[in-house]
């Protein structure tokens, strides 16, 4: 096992090479010369040409991505264009409530779609799995940013339940903490809950016609032991498959979630590098996101050894 | 267990049906038969005819979204199984009636070890603790003479061989000493030489334990060899009911004489996909059993079919010696065998 | 189980249209919303009550009445032509967002099943493009250039491609294993005719369901590509704009979110639901799966 | 790089602990106007920055709410008769956040730093011969004529405010940003726990030494203290989500509401408004490039007068006319010089003849760039009203939508529009400087040296100069009224109205709130 996951690390080795590539040369196309707008507002050309020299702008592509990979294999991810911090400093103050975000969605999220989906197909054709397929079709369409205004417009703004924005640090205090992510994790988890109730329906379905479900019918064994033990570790596979594809999801959804929520994580910090055209905060979110979702897409790889015995390395 | 004489299992004008698009589909349609204790009792026809909707709907594990059992009785030592709660049929399920299915490679669940698929059935049903029942399930490999039984407990499906997967399967079905085993097409999955042999060792464990066996097989061969009487199923009707030596000496339906033709010898190899040539021999089509059907559900196919064979639908009567047949023509039938 | 239509009545199915839709409500249903919304989209002009582009500042912020169907904006623009607009955008970047993906991913997923040499390098980029999360890589290509419906496209388009690459080449490298196609490559068939006789026709039904899901997700994108500030430029009365410009008068007008929002949703909805229905009746495989 | 990254996140960890064992004390919780971005208020003109620096720097004089100068870290002062020679003496003790003491090297450092860079502060660099220290706590500004508006200058209150820095930071070249912000004024900048983007924090600066007295505080004037321990500029963009933080209690200020939202603040409990001076807060301008066709053609200036009505663009950004005043002049409305000079050009809204004008100045339907910000509250809508009223006249127009921050960036370029450069932006100023001929630089026509947009009028500068000069009120007005005359001609921008915005706050928790038209004020607001 451990000889796997060392030969699937070293495998990503050349997906985040691709990344890099793109990431450097993405910015090199970028209009507008990055050394003026550095210099700031009204800089002689003068400036312009010692900023330029001072970062390496002046020299050939090859050679400034050659400087630019040694850095990055340093993990220094260059200098802010606006705030003139380092990129990991910016990158590091906004993980926590990024992370806390996704954690929290992703824990509420499968903790409650994946029963729903089973009972679901349990259900099969019967109104709770009428209603519970019609939630998951409302909710893949519904644009996340709608939904979050509506859950503020109640939950905050007329019944004052929950916080309307913000985020509020561990450090704070449990309570605070929890209060200011469940609208957002709501907000963010929904398209995520549909997704992943969805598969766990047809994936469960699909298992539940199998003859090994009949054998434990048979066998009259308890209905809850067919279904979590029988069924659901056979429709693990494409479950937990589809719960890492959704992290791509929700990484994307972070990014408006976080915007409509006034939340200071990694998706405020990517809208705001962009439209301000801060070249190398992008470079490093972008790096610091496809590294993200290599990693998890490795643990979902591993997860599937403990799920079906039938895999082997 | 009371122990009244008579039937363990008595099964009348059992209906069972499935709605479909097309309408509803009359699977088993007013079949009746007794077992007897200890007795095998075979279950014939060709696929479709309704007899593992027979097994399913004695069980109750008939899908509830599109099937139902419609009307009829099926008592278990006098109990009546259609009325019991769906709480009370499980705790009979696996314990008292048990069942083995076709499919040894896809009925036992492959990411659940062997040991932990049997012991969980006599955890259920015995109230033992899981070490006993890991003992039972050891028991039970030895009983069905898997080598090396104690490593196997914890192997997945996929280790084993399918004829390995059918003794497990076996050993799950008896754990429990039940009093009925319902075996549907228990080998017809199996290459030749272990199709033999997983006979030879239900046949021997019947007469140890004085389990009750109802053998569903499309296989006259299986037939002859292993029960003691036979009922012989046509689109959800029986249509024939014999003890064994009776229906192979003189066979009065003629769908039954149309099965025995087609009887695959035992030397013909299996096809490609493992199973051997089902009998698709007796020309025409199966009917459609959404549509209601008039007269004999034979005619069409039956060379010895009348009229009145197509209008009025022909009871089961006794030819004699417990042989039932339902045809109007028996005689001519019978003259000319 | 042991019994099903297909078994036992495999030839009385007549076909009619009631049984269709019956049989298929998904695809019915989607069909005809986004019929609906085409027919809306094209006649555009002739629905709309009023120039979407219009700004009346004294009539900002009207709530939904006989003369705004659908209230007015802060710019007092008329939100029910402007939604009837954001139509035309939303259909106009789905459908093409899905016609182009489709087309070069089918090209490339066809280059890499077929050619391994092709393979290794494409399917690399392409793995190093998916790793990257669409939004993030949506929002960084339109940065580099002028907002404009091309370029969102474009960026949608981009990240959208290896999803389908997937797709096909996996269609084209079962296709390929497959004793017949050995067979006929042995026998020295020419690769042109492989691929258009047997190969592409089979890689069309994933390709169209796929093709769908696409054109969803990047209506959706779209919509968030504006609501970011990052999609076509803001006078444009896309849905996503609307909504995005709308968004701070939530709690005073919110007909200027929910409308919008609304028939992004429906949008959305229609075309997953012909999806669902496609995938359903055209690659029962995927079906299970999915 | 992941290990980094933890280890980041882990020494980010430790500020967080360490806010909740000072839970205890005060804290004050503003959204402001904008985020700030920037810590150096003299590299930039951004009013968010300039908010930033009178947190953290002292100026020598603050201008109270009539706009008299008031001394501020000066404790006494001198003018010699001939009005040629200002002798400052500083206040005792007075010290930097760091404990160091403030010494006249580095205010001179500081005003010559400030004078390179602002625009007033450069008109009055123009007239000082020399400054120079007599000692640690004097120093003297020769001058080499007797103009007017020193010590305005000095206490300017809108943006580019003449603030002291260390010595060590004032000597950076006024082109590059100062990497610290430590100044002499009542809050520390707490730059380790700044996220740019989401919030700055400032402590109370416990070196700080208001002015004795208790003067009540007037605008900068007055004595000025630390109310509350810890201020929190926490940024949020979407400003209903900043007015349902306020009406949730989540934070306890909101510096510009949105003015659709006054109503329900008005309503909300524990909430109130708060009008920030007797004059509008805020002006509209459109600015053309100069340097470009079509713009470098005073006709085609003028004609773009006729396609504004301001009541449709004082609608779009206000609604509602209590708050917002049509101006057809260059000086605010409503203040003492205000004069209709000539105003008439304003009044003929005319889209067609705004066509025909700039057809006869030889426009010829070239692409006209408008630099269209996306995510400003007034001038994102403002800008949207001009590029409608323009194409509606069949003007080809080519309106490039980004952040404000990138206009900021464009607007600086002075390429040809084609070439990265522009036509037109918008933007907005402040009411107290725009009432003042000399403080008001969007005024000036000083070519190159000048803002963007550049126009180009040595009778323009002129008059500014003579204003500066003037001794009589009545000479004032006169010159004033012939300035905004010519600048109308020569259209330096083009005013679009006058609004203001009234600040919000818990009055349950907050008071002493010191009113100051144009850049809010933190200071002397206690927390109950």
């Amino acid at each position: 096992m451990t000889a796997y996951i060392v030969r699937r690390l070293f495998a990503t080795l050349p997906v985040m090479a691709v990344v890099a590539i793109f990431v450097f040369f993405l910015i090199r196309f970028a209009p507008g010369d990055p050394a003026a707008i550095i210099a700031g507002e009204d800089a002689t050309a003068e400036a312009i040409a010692q900023v330029r020299m001072k970062l390496g702008l002046d020299r050939p592509v090859l050679e400034q991505f050659a400087i630019w990979s040694l850095q990055l294999l340093q993990g220094d991810l260059g200098i802010s264009i606006f705030s003139n911090l380092p990129v990991t400093r910016l990158i590091a103050q906004r993980l926590e409530p990024t992370l806390a975000l996704t954690l929290s969605t992703l824990f509420v999220a499968v903790a409650l779609a994946v029963p729903i989906g089973v009972v679901a197909a349990w259900k099969a054709r019967k109104l709770v799995d009428r209603l519970v397929m019609g939630f998951a079709v409302l909710g893949f369409a519904m644009p996340v940013f709608v939904l979050a205004y509506i859950l503020i417009y109640f939950f905050a703004v007329q019944w004052r339940l929950l916080p309307v924005q913000g985020y509020a640090p561990i450090g704070e205090g449990f309570w605070p903490f929890v209060e200011s992510l469940i609208l957002p994790s709501v907000a963010l988890g929904v398209t995520y809950m549909a997704l992943i109730a969805r598969i766990t329906r047809a994936s469960m379905l699909e298992v539940l016609a199998q003859d090994y479900i009949r054998t434990a019918n048979s066998k009259g064994l308890a209905t809850d032991r067919v279904l979590l033990l029988h069924a659901l570790k056979n429709a693990a596979v494409p479950i937990v498959t589809v719960i890492g594809i959704g992290i791509a999801l929700l990484i994307s959804g972070v990014v408006i979630t976080e915007t409509v929520f006034n939340i200071p994580g990694l998706g405020r910090l990517t809208v705001d590098a962009v439209l301000k055209r801060d070249y190398p905060v992008v470079q490093g979110l972008i790096l610091v996101f496809a590294g993200a979702k290599v990693l998890v897409n490795l643990v979902i790889d591993i997860s599937y050894a403990f799920l079906d015995p039938r895999i082997r390395y | 267990m009371s122990g009244a004489p008579g039937p363990i299992l008595e099964v009348r004008d059992l209906h069972t049906q499935f709605s479909t698009l097309d309408g509803v589909v009359r699977a088993v349609d007013g079949v009746s038969f007794d077992v007897a204790r200890g007795e095998t009792l075979g279950i014939v026809g060709e696929s479709g005819c309704g007899k593992s909707v027979t097994a399913m709907s004695i069980l109750r594990l008939i899908p509830r979204e599109t099937g139902r059992i419609a009307s009829g009785s099926i008592k278990f030592e006098g109990e009546e199984l259609t009325s019991l709660s769906e709480e009370e049929m499980k705790r009979l399920r696996g314990h008292r009636i048990s069942m083995i299915f076709q499919e040894p490679m896809t009925s036992l669940n492959p990411v659940l070890t062997v040991g932990t698929q049997i012991a969980e059935n006599v955890v259920r049903h015995l109230g033992v603790s899981w070490k006993q029942g890991r003992e039972r399930a050891f028991e039970m490999l030895d009983l069905v003479r898997i080598a090396d039984s104690r490593r196997r407990l914890d192997e997945y499906p996929h280790q084993l061989s399918g004829g390995m997967r059918q003794r497990v399967m076996i050993a799950m079905a008896l754990s429990c000493d039940p009093q009925v085993l319902i075996a549907d097409e228990p080998t017809t999955a199996l290459d030749v030489t272990i199709q033999a042999q997983i006979l030879d060792l239900m046949i021997e464990l019947k007469e140890k334990t004085g389990t009750a066996i109802v053998l569903i097989t499309h296989d006259l061969g299986v037939v002859a060899e292993t029960t003691e009487r036979v009922v012989v199923m046509y689109a959800g009707r029986k249509v024939e009911q014999a003890p064994v030596e009776a229906l192979f000496e003189e066979p009065l339906h003629p769908y039954t004489r149309g099965l025995m033709r087609a009887i695959p010898r035992l030397d013909v190899e299996a096809d490609a996909a493992g199973t051997r040539p089902r009998l698709q021999e007796i020309p025409g089509l199966v009917p459609i059993l959404t549509q209601p059907i008039v007269g004999c559900a034979f005619a069409p196919r039956c060379s010895f079919a009348t009229d009145r064979c197509r209008n009025e639908r022909p009871p089961l009567v006794d030819a004699g010696a417990g042989h039932l047949v339902a045809c109007w023509e028996v005689d001519r039938v019978r003259r000319a065998a | 189980m042991a019994v099903t239509a297909e078994d036992l009545a495999p030839d009385i199915r007549r076909f009619s249209l009631w049984t269709a839709v019956r049989r298929n409500p998904t695809i019915a249903i989607g069909a005809v919303l986004l019929a609906a919304l085409l027919v809306i989209a094209i006649f555009a002009p002739w629905i709309a009550t009023s120039d979407p582009l219009k700004i009346a500042p004294v009539n900002r912020l009207r709530p939904p009445s006989e003369r705004w169907w659908f209230g007015t904006d802060q710019f007092g623009r008329d939100v029910f032509s402007r939604t009837v607009y954001g139509a035309r955008i939303s259909l106009i970047v789905g459908l093409s967002v899905a016609v182009i993906s489709s087309v070069l991913g089918l090209a490339l997923g066809l280059a890499c099943g077929y050619f391994r040499r092709v393979d290794g390098v494409v399917m690399r980029v392409m793995d190093g493009l998916m790793a990257i999360p669409s939004i993030l890589l949506a929002i960084a290509l339109i940065t580099l250039s002028r907002p404009g419906l091309g370029i969102v496209i474009v960026a949608i388009v981009i990240p959208e491609v290896p999803r389908i690459v997937r797709v096909v080449r996996s269609v084209v490298l079962s296709i390929r294993s497959q004793p017949y196609i050995e067979s006929a490559i042995a026998g020295g068939t020419k690769n042109w005719k492989l691929l258009t006789r047997h190969i592409l026709p089979n890689t069309l039904a994933p390709l169209i369901v796929q093709s769908t899901y696409v054109c969803a997700s990047a209506m959706l994108i779209e919509a968030s590509l504006s609501f970011l500030g990052a999609g076509v430029p803001p006078e444009v009365p896309s849905w996503g704009n609307i909504i995005a410009q709308g968004r701070n008068f939530f709690q005073i007008a919110p007909w200027i979110v929910l409308i919008p929002g609304g028939f992004l949703a429906v949008t959305v909805l229609a075309v997953n639901l012909l999806g669902d229905g496609l995938r359903d009746r055209l690659d029962p495989r995927l079906a299970r799966r999915l | 790089m992941f290990k980094r990254i933890l280890a980041g996140a882990l020494a980010l960890a430790v500020p967080f602990a360490a806010g909740q064992a000072l839970a205890q004390e005060k804290v004050l919780k503003a959204v402001m106007h904008a985020d700030v971005r920037v810590i150096d208020p003299i590299w930039t003109t951004q009013t968010i920055a300039n908010i930033h620096g009178m947190l953290v720097y002292d100026t020598l004089f603050g201008n109270d709410a009539q706009m008299r100068p008031q001394p501020q870290m000066v404790g006494k002062y001198e003018i010699s008769p001939d009005k040629l020679t200002y002798t400052f003496t500083l206040r005792d003790n007075l010290k930097f956040g760091d404990g160091s003491p403030v010494t006249t090297k580095d205010v001179i450092a500081s005003l010559k730093r400030w004078g390179a860079k602002d625009g007033v502060g450069q008109r009055l660099m123009s007239y000082v011969d020399k400054m120079e220290a007599v000692d640690d706590k004097t120093f003297r500004m020769v001058l080499t004529k007797p103009y007017g508006m020193v010590l305005e200058s000095l206490g300017k209150t809108n943006s580019s405010v003449a603030v002291i820095m260390r010595e060590q930071e004032a000597k950076t070249d006024p082109q590059t940003q100062v990497k610290e912000a430590v100044g002499s004024g009542p809050f520390n900048f707490a730059k380790d726990q700044w996220v740019p983007g989401s919030k700055a924090v400032y402590v109370k600066n416990p070196h700080y030494v208001p002015r004795p007295g208790n003067e009540s505080a007037s605008s900068f004037a007055g004595t000025k203290y630390a109310g509350v321990d810890r201020i929190e500029l926490v940024w949020i963009s979407d400003s209903q989500t900043a007015m349902s933080a306020l009406i949730n209690g989540e934070i306890d200020f909101v510096e510009a509401p949105q003015i659709d939202f006054l109503p329900m603040l008005e309503k909300a409990r524990g909430v109130k408004l708060m009008k920030t001076g007797n004059l509008d807060s805020t002006v509209g301008m459109i600015r053309l490039n100069h340097l470009h066709p079509p713009f470098n053609n005073p006709k085609a200036r003028q004609a773009l007068y006729h396609l504004i009505n301001q009541e449709d663009f004082l609608r779009a950004i206000v609604g509602n006319p209590e708050y917002y005043k049509v101006c057809h002049g260059l000086l605010t409305c409503g203040s003492p010089l205000a004069n209709d000079g000539g105003s008439a050009m304003l009044k003929d809204y005319n889209p067609k003849k705004a066509l025909q004008l700039l057809k006869e100045a030889g426009y010829n339907g070239e692409p006209i760039v408008v630099l269209q910000a996306t995510d400003h509250n007034t001038i994102t809508p403002a800008t949207q009203v001009l590029v409608q009223a323009m194409r509606e006249a069949g003007i080809n127009v080519d309106a490039q939508a980004m952040d404000w921050g990138t206009v900021v960036t464009r607007r600086a370029k002075k390429d040809p529009p084609a070439q990265g450069g522009w036509n037109i932006f918008v933007t907005t100023t402040g009411g107290v400087g725009s009432s003042n001929p000399v403080l008001h630089t969007w005024l000036g026509a000083a070519c190159d040296k000048g803002l963007f947009g550049w126009p180009c009028d040595a009778k323009i500068e002129e008059l500014r100069n003579a204003y500066a000069f003037a001794q009589t009120d009545e000479e004032k007005k006169k010159i004033a009224t012939e300035l905004q005359t010519r600048a109308l001609e020569q259209v330096v921008y083009i005013p679009f109205g006058q609004w203001t915005v009234p600040l919000a706050y818990r009055a349950d928790r907050l008071e002493g709130i010191v009113p100051n038209t144009g850049l809010a004020v933190l200071w002397n607001i206690k927390k109950k």
